[in-house]
């Protein structure tokens, strides 16, 4: 059904990948992302004195579309009063470190849980155009 | 052809490899670097390399050869991956859409395209089609170069194109002409019989006939430019006038009669006995006369020395006056090179 | 026109320059460099107006590949100014391998390669190491075989900036320095001549076994990057990766899957060097 | 009637997957992406064929236990493949067949 599509080599996938492989019934998880999330990065010419390395980008938390709004706990932008929402104050939060609060490791610099929790729920939610879409694009997680 | 660094008239080094890559065997060390470094300021290293890569060069030569052929792989592939984004881009427009100088030799396997660094993409459109073409280039993801309003008006009003634009993730410019030279400049070719006998090529773009390739080739090199890069355009020419002139009968005929239609014969003509004189290129033995102009023309041509420098500075500022001074009356000229001196911009790197 | 010679790993170069101190420089720094007659690159130090040869000397750099707006350097920063046009002509025109913008070393036949952008202290912890029981292969690019996969050494003067120099003058203290250059657009910069091991054997590589990304001025910190991190980071540290096309591509797929990654932080040499120990122990 | 959707040429294509992302070379555009899931999977059941998003999700169905992101809204299945598609013909990797 599917041709092979060159060095489709499944040995090659790091060990940590699947663990389908150890126990075949269970199907591999597949998490489908959203309509307006990019699932794809670009590979640009690179000078190597630029500094914008995908992975050194920082994502500001609101972006220019937050001002003078909330952040809810589920991310989306509300208004300055809503019960339970945090104030946010556009700072940029570098790739590192919103890398680990995705994987729960650890809350974003200077925040606490529930805000950390919030901030990164609007990060999940960013569209594209809106700013460190693309940063955020590159580091699509899913664990 | 005994000859140490310096010696050998420098820039002849490079015309007689590229004209008989064999004579490249016989060089030492120290002409070899000066061909490679010449080739390289003139941007025809690729084309060199092609015409070396079969040939018994020696070790060092070897790895400068293959590293220059892996660019002009690079090269030939990103010119035609842009000609597909602006052909996937214009698919609704109707028109025409002819593919000029580099572009078009790569996407129709022209000879002159083996090794060629090709630039930005430029295409030709009827004017009519100008605005629809660029609304359409806009909306698949190009954007203005020319910030400055100035630059702006400059390339509507006079030049002969659309201010270039350049795609916002691919860094590659695309330059939307409707006619060859600009409309202040001397000679007036007639765009609209160069697109209605453009020749439809298999993806859907066109391409000029050959006698318009090559006017085209002739304007750009001695009306339109300062002679700057000339001699990688002149070699276009000879690939050019070699490749056509050998499969028609009567294509010199035909060539000098559509020249003179786009008052461009003087170009053709000029630039024709160039490439004779230079690359040895077969031409009719009444088109070969030689002037005192010929000879200024080729010591512009001839300007690089075995550092890779240019020589001659008067000599080349002359030359970048005149290509100013043919595309806008002398008036203009002189408020263009005011406004552009005054912001800053020098006046061409002497 | 004076000029010199130069190889340094791989790639050869002719250097001219109208004022002769400049070569004189390099032909001292490069002494026990080989000399080759055919060279790969032209780099050229030219006064940027005939009577700027003489008059607040400025010099102009200028290379068979060159970047459009390369800023003239005064007289004294001259062999800065060919070491930048070296750079820009690697940068640019190399192809007989992957280059990364990197660091590397070499111990028991394997390599060690530490990428990052300046300031990192990529360059700087090479050259401590390099005098700390293990092979200098470079401190600016590293070389990457498309065929083996190895890395090859890049051992050109190595460049150290403001403190940089201090740790190297108490590292190494009997090595041969160049002239130091005060306030260049980076601050003072002086050059340390490579080992005489690395010059030696410029020309024999090593499999990369360990990537580090350094990070200088952090708490104490090792964290492990997945392959896809990696691959992104180096295509953004790589100047001929796009240009290389589908081998630049298998070059570094094959990299990413085959070496293990991981950012250091790190406040002092000693502090990176345990660590380096530690990761290469478990290797 | 849905649109139909295939890969311009499968063999230009080198799918590498890594850990939580996959590299894919174009040979004719020789520009290097790096994509994340669903893309990938996308890719594979497609191959060769021309199919409409709703055959690709229920390929995927098959092959994968497909989730949404913990809190992800309203989009469907069908609409991310779709996006996803579309985003692969702006790329210049992808043609859409519209069926009228």
């Amino acid at each position: 059904m599917t041709d092979k599509i060159d060095n489709l080599d499944n040995e090659n996938k790091s060990d940590n990948q699947d663990d389908v492989s150890a126990n075949p019934n269970r199907r591999r998880l597949l998490v489908m992302g959203a309509v307006a999330t990019s699932a794809v990065v670009t590979v640009r010419p690179a000078i190597a004195q630029t500094s914008g390395s995908v992975l050194n980008c920082e994502i500001p938390v609101a972006g220019s579309h937050g001002y003078g709004k909330n952040i809810a706990p589920d991310g989306t932008l509300v208004a300055p009063d809503t019960e339970g929402s945090f104030q946010h104050n556009g700072r940029r939060y570098k790739a590192r470190d919103i890398q680990r609060a995705l994987r729960g490791r650890r809350t974003l610099p200077g925040t606490n849980y529930d805000q950390s929790r919030a901030y990164v729920n609007y990060i999940r939610r960013l569209r594209s155009g809106q700013s460190g879409f693309t940063c955020f694009a590159s580091l699509q997680y899913r664990r | 052809m005994m000859s140490k660094a310096g010696f050998y008239p420098d820039t002849w080094l490079l015309v007689d490899c590229l004209r008989e890559p064999d004579r490249a065997l016989r060089l030492n060390d120290a002409d070899w670097v000066a061909l490679i470094t010449m080739a390289r300021a003139e941007t025809l290293m690729g084309t060199l390399a092609y015409r070396l890569k079969d040939k018994k060069v020696p070790k060092p030569v070897e790895h400068i050869i293959s590293d220059a052929l892996i660019d002009s792989e690079y090269q030939y592939r990103s010119a035609l991956w842009e000609v597909d984004c602006a052909r996937r881009a214009l698919q609704s427009y109707d028109g025409p859409v002819v593919l000029m100088k580099g572009s078009a030799y790569a996407a129709a396997g022209i000879e002159a395209s083996h090794g060629r660094s090709i630039g930005d993409l430029d295409i030709m459109v009827s004017e009519g089609g100008l605005k629809e073409v660029e609304s359409l280039l806009i909306k698949a993801g190009w954007e203005w170069v020319k910030e400055d309003d100035y630059d702006d008006a400059y390339y509507r009003d006079y030049m002969h194109e659309l201010p270039p634009l350049i795609h916002k993730e691919r860094d590659r410019m695309i330059d939307v002409h409707h006619t060859i030279l600009p409309k202040t400049a001397k000679p007036n070719p007639n765009a609209l019989a160069m697109i209605a006998d453009a020749i439809p090529i298999e993806d859907g773009h066109y391409i000029f006939m050959p006698e318009d390739m090559v006017c085209h080739c002739a304007a750009h090199l001695m009306a339109d430019g300062d002679l700057a890069g000339g001699l990688r355009n002149l070699w276009d020419m000879h690939c050019l006038l070699s490749d056509f002139s050998g499969a028609a009968g009567d294509f010199w005929m035909r060539l000098k009669q559509r020249a003179q239609q786009h008052e461009l014969w003087d170009a053709v003509h000029l630039s024709a006995r160039q490439a004779n004189a230079l690359y040895g290129t077969p031409i009719p033995t009444d088109w070969m006369q030689w002037s005192m102009r010929d000879t200024l023309f080729q010591k512009r041509l001839l300007a690089r020395n075995s550092w890779g420098q240019q020589r001659h500075k008067l000599l080349r500022f002359a030359f970048y006056i005149r290509s100013h001074w043919l595309r806008m009356p002398p008036l203009m000229l002189t408020k263009h090179l005011l406004t552009k001196w005054r912001k800053g911009h020098k006046a061409h790197e002497l | 026109m004076h000029e010199t010679n130069i190889q340094v790993g791989p790639a050869s170069f002719r250097i001219g320059s109208v004022w002769k101190e400049v070569i004189d420089q390099i032909e001292m720094l490069y002494a026990s460099y080989p000399k080759p007659k055919l060279t790969d690159y032209t780099v050229t130090l030219d006064a940027v107006r005939p009577w700027r040869r003489f008059i607040r000397p400025s010099a102009a750099i200028n290379g068979d590949f060159m970047l459009p707006d390369a800023a003239p350097l005064p007289l004294d920063h001259g062999l800065l100014g060919v070491e930048m046009g070296v750079n820009l002509q690697m940068a640019l025109g190399w192809r007989r391998q992957l280059i990364l913008h990197a660091s590397s070393v070499e111990k028991d036949g394997k390599s060690l390669i530490m990428s990052g952008e300046s300031g990192s202290g990529k360059s700087t912890l090479s050259a401590i190491l390099g005098h700390r029981g293990w092979r200098f292969m470079g401190d600016e690019f590293a070389l990457i075989n498309h065929d083996n996969g190895f890395a090859m050494p890049y051992p050109r003067m190595i460049s150290l900036k403001n403190e940089a120099i201090k740790t190297m003058k108490k590292e190494a203290p009997h090595a041969q320095f160049g002239p130091l250059m005060k306030d260049t657009p980076k601050g003072d910069i002086q050059h340390i001549v490579p080992p005489a091991d690395a010059i030696r054997k410029m020309e024999q590589g090593a499999k990369p076994a360990l990537l580090l990304f350094p990070n200088f001025g952090y708490d104490a910190e090792i964290r492990e990057i997945f392959p896809s991190e990696v691959f992104m980071r180096l295509t953004q540290a790589s100047t001929n990766f796009v240009g290389l096309g589908e081998t630049g591509f298998n070059t570094l797929k094959r990299l990413v899957l085959d070496v293990p990654a991981f950012e250091i932080a790190y406040q002092n040499g000693d502090e990176a060097e345990n660590m380096i120990n530690q990761l290469w122990e478990q290797l | 009637m849905a649109d139909s959707y295939k890969i311009r040429d499968v063999g230009n294509l080198i799918l590498q997957h890594l850990d939580y992302m996959s590299l894919l070379y174009d040979r004719q555009s020789g520009i290097t992406h790096i994509i994340a899931e669903p893309a990938p999977q996308i890719i594979e059941a497609l191959g060769q064929d021309v199919m409409k998003a709703a055959q690709i999700e229920h390929i995927l169905k098959k092959q994968y236990d497909v989730q949404m992101f913990e809190d992800e809204s309203s989009d469907s299945f069908e609409d991310i493949i779709i996006a996803r598609l579309d985003e692969f013909v702006d790329l210049g990797l992808a043609e859409k067949i519209i069926s009228i």
